[in-house]
């Protein structure tokens, strides 16, 4: 099998340029990947759009690409967890668009698969319907959607293999695997890299053809936003 | 008296069918799950791609990977399966979800419902209400009956933008529940303890259905 | 967790009626629900419609539904590795109704996902492009797909709990997640059941919510049309 | 002399890239698997839901479970993946693929492709043939320059019904390597061994471009 490791998350995001789109993994803060975030950092690079269901909080996430206003444009379902998201948005520094979600997850979907538009029932008779086709299909009223596609997608999982492979864990799957197809380039971290051959076939979430580099990712802080617990 | 949160919970539980798949959003649809009869099996779904939510973690079980809609750590119960999100609207445009409990700013008489942006405040998005409200069913609404300011929610047409159309059949508020008829109309069916008929009259401003006498709720489910 | 399980092929399909549209796993002869099509033989039912890759060989998989006249109608990508079938076509017997793999793995994705229709490339310029709405995107055409749902879906598993919760093993997987997903019930067979908390959720290939029967299947026969080997 | 079709794969497993994804189609195709150079690394797509499939099994480890989409039994090499068929197609369809190798009856000048139906034969399915040709970025097609009846095969137009339209980049015959140009014509880039251009020209019937010398074919890859 074709072996994409790099050594780094600097390595792994080397090419990415000035106003790329991304697309960034993850739900809230769950399954995001905060090696590649904190590399775009370091990197510096600007004017980002970026689709991601969220926009992180102030000090984690995608919220830190807010503060160091790397960021021109979101595209997400839900965000402003996040007092500086806030105050860009209001001062017009910062452009969001806002899609209901599994719209959005289909519209990943569709641009991984090849399929530039479908139809799908959510938001007809909304706000978010207007300038947009409608079609009855067996007496219900669906709107037409196009597809979303990346530069790069920047996707994490709990394990992967040299060969691009890659399982997730619990919830933290969410976007990621609609995310890694739909990337031009797509960059996987991982918590555990393995050689190609030790995860079962049967249990691959995203096959390898879909990652274009993979690196171990570190000192992975998982910060949870609702620690809600039982006594 | 009007209900508390608690009692709005409690009145939506009795509405639960054994062996169904629910969907519960934030807020008071959340605490429905603790009022569900012991004698019922339901498998509640999150959009974040969980089915068989399970309760909230002990403090030693906290896994940052394992969360609901509302960010918050669960934990799952024996028979769940994970998915990915797309999958997860796969599951809820096409049908499958029995059941959709959720809050709302305001219902419409024809069953519209707005529940997402306020005009003037920092709009932070529909998440997957869009698409829950379009694709499910049987959508049940748990909302107080009026604002704070003393308006009515439940109304002729909705002054809000709405996060869709035509689409509620239910409403469990702190003084009643109603059923939206298909031709139209709040159609009372049942007062909260203590609250008269004419309360309800003065609480909504949408066409409001009463026929025949309309019962107390009964609300004496065992606490979980 | 809801408890799905019957006792048995019979008592799974016992309320098939006449004339229903079936939707059948498998890819050739792997991974095909041996045991609802035995069940739906003994039972007799006629004027079936079929939606499935493949229609089996003469006297294995759907092929013994052609022998005993069961099927009104096949929806299939490639047919025809059985002699009867070809007779029944030839004669009129039989309608076929002929889709791209692709096409028609992702109408029915699309029927259970509530996608009631989708562009595709797939037979652009081609016959089957014949009555069919086409658009163009970004230069390239493609055509208006819509969704297929059926009535009954039968799939076949290799593991399976009491709450619907299926695994499949090696290529057995192809068309059964998404069949199982579109049929309004969903029947499905599997070669192991085990009490629901017993599979991995990571490892779950169909979420139980697309399940309304499972059963233990019997005397798998896994017929191989091509047994091919190197010394 | 004319290849037979071991020549024919051979010489198409010379257009293999390192580090590339390709779907091999039934028959010639097949057998390009076996002569890629051991120094090049690909991945071989089954579009039954295989990535990464390997050689045919030792008769100890036949598993019905785990065949292409030729229906043989195959094995898998170490990093496969396994997938249902809607994704198997989506990976197809979005172009993941990077390489398309598959037979045909017929190939316009234009890149149009023939390869599903004969009339008044019966019709066996386009299997996933057209889902191929329509997403391919790279498409070379393996085929007999002429029919057995000494029609050519490269035409002007195609007289079967379509797979495809505007598909086909580079075809390998028993012949001829050509290229098909986007402006339309095959143009003509090396003969078979001790096959002249004369030959070629008469073979073909759409619009043929020859430019300068015509090399010939090199064969000397090593057999595996």
């Amino acid at each position: 099998m074709i072996n994409k490791v790099v050594e780094s998350a600097d390595k792994a995001v080397f090419d990415i340029p000035d106003n790329a789109t991304l697309m960034l993994g993850g739900f809230g803060l769950c399954g995001i990947p905060e090696n590649s975030i904190k590399a775009l950092l370091k990197k510096g690079i600007h004017g980002l759009t970026c689709i991601s269901n969220n926009a992180g909080v102030d000090d984690f996430g995608i919220g830190l690409m807010l503060q160091t206003r790397q960021v021109k444009k979101m595209i997400s379902s839900y965000v402003g967890e996040n007092a500086e998201f806030e105050r860009q948005l209001l001062s017009g520094e910062l452009e969001v668009d806002l899609i209901p979600q599994g719209t959005l997850s289909e519209r990943i979907r569709a641009g991984g698969a090849g399929i530039p538009a479908f139809f799908t029932p959510a938001g007809y008779g909304t706000e978010i319907a207007e300038g947009k086709e409608v079609r009855e299909f067996d007496g219900k009223n669906y709107l037409l959607e196009s597809w979303l596609r990346a530069d790069f997608s920047l996707v994490k999982a709990w394990k992967g293999d040299t060969a691009g492979n890659l399982i997730y864990k619990g919830t933290a799957r969410n976007f990621n695997p609609m995310m890694a197809a739909a990337g031009k380039i797509t960059i996987a971290e991982v918590e555990e890299l393995v050689p190609a051959g030790e995860l079962d076939p049967n249990q691959i979430h995203t096959p390898g053809i879909y990652v274009q580099r993979i690196f171990k990712g570190q000192d992975y802080e998982k910060r949870i936003e609702q620690r809600t617990t039982r006594l | 008296m009007a209900l508390d949160k608690i009692g709005i919970a409690k009145r939506i539980a009795q509405e639960i069918k054994d062996g169904s798949y629910i969907n519960l959003g934030i807020g008071i649809p959340t605490l429905v799950a603790n009022f569900i009869p012991k004698n019922i099996e339901v498998v509640l779904q999150s959009e974040n791609g969980l089915l068989g939510i399970g309760p909230f973690p002990h403090e030693e079980e906290v896994d940052a990977d394992l969360i609901n809609a509302g960010k918050q750590t669960v934990t799952m119960q024996p028979g769940s399966s994970l998915f990915n999100s797309a999958e997860s609207f796969a599951m809820i445009r096409g049908g499958h979800v029995d059941l959709t409990i959720l809050g709302a700013m305001e219902v419409s008489e024809n069953g519209d419902i707005a529940n997402w942006k306020i005009p003037g405040k920092m709009v932070k998005g529909m998440g997957g209400a869009m698409d829950l409200v379009a694709s499910a069913d049987h959508i049940i609404v748990a909302m107080q009956h009026k604002s704070r300011s003393g308006q009515s929610k439940l109304l002729k047409n909705c002054t809000l933008p709405i996060t869709g159309i035509k689409c509620v059949k239910k409403i469990v508020t702190d003084l009643a529940v109603l059923d939206i008829l298909p031709e139209g109309g709040f159609k009372l069916l049942e007062r909260a303890p203590g609250v008269s008929v004419d309360e309800i009259k003065n609480a909504t401003e949408g066409k409001l259905i009463i026929e025949g006498e309309i019962p107390e709720m009964k609300l004496e489910v065992a606490k979980v």
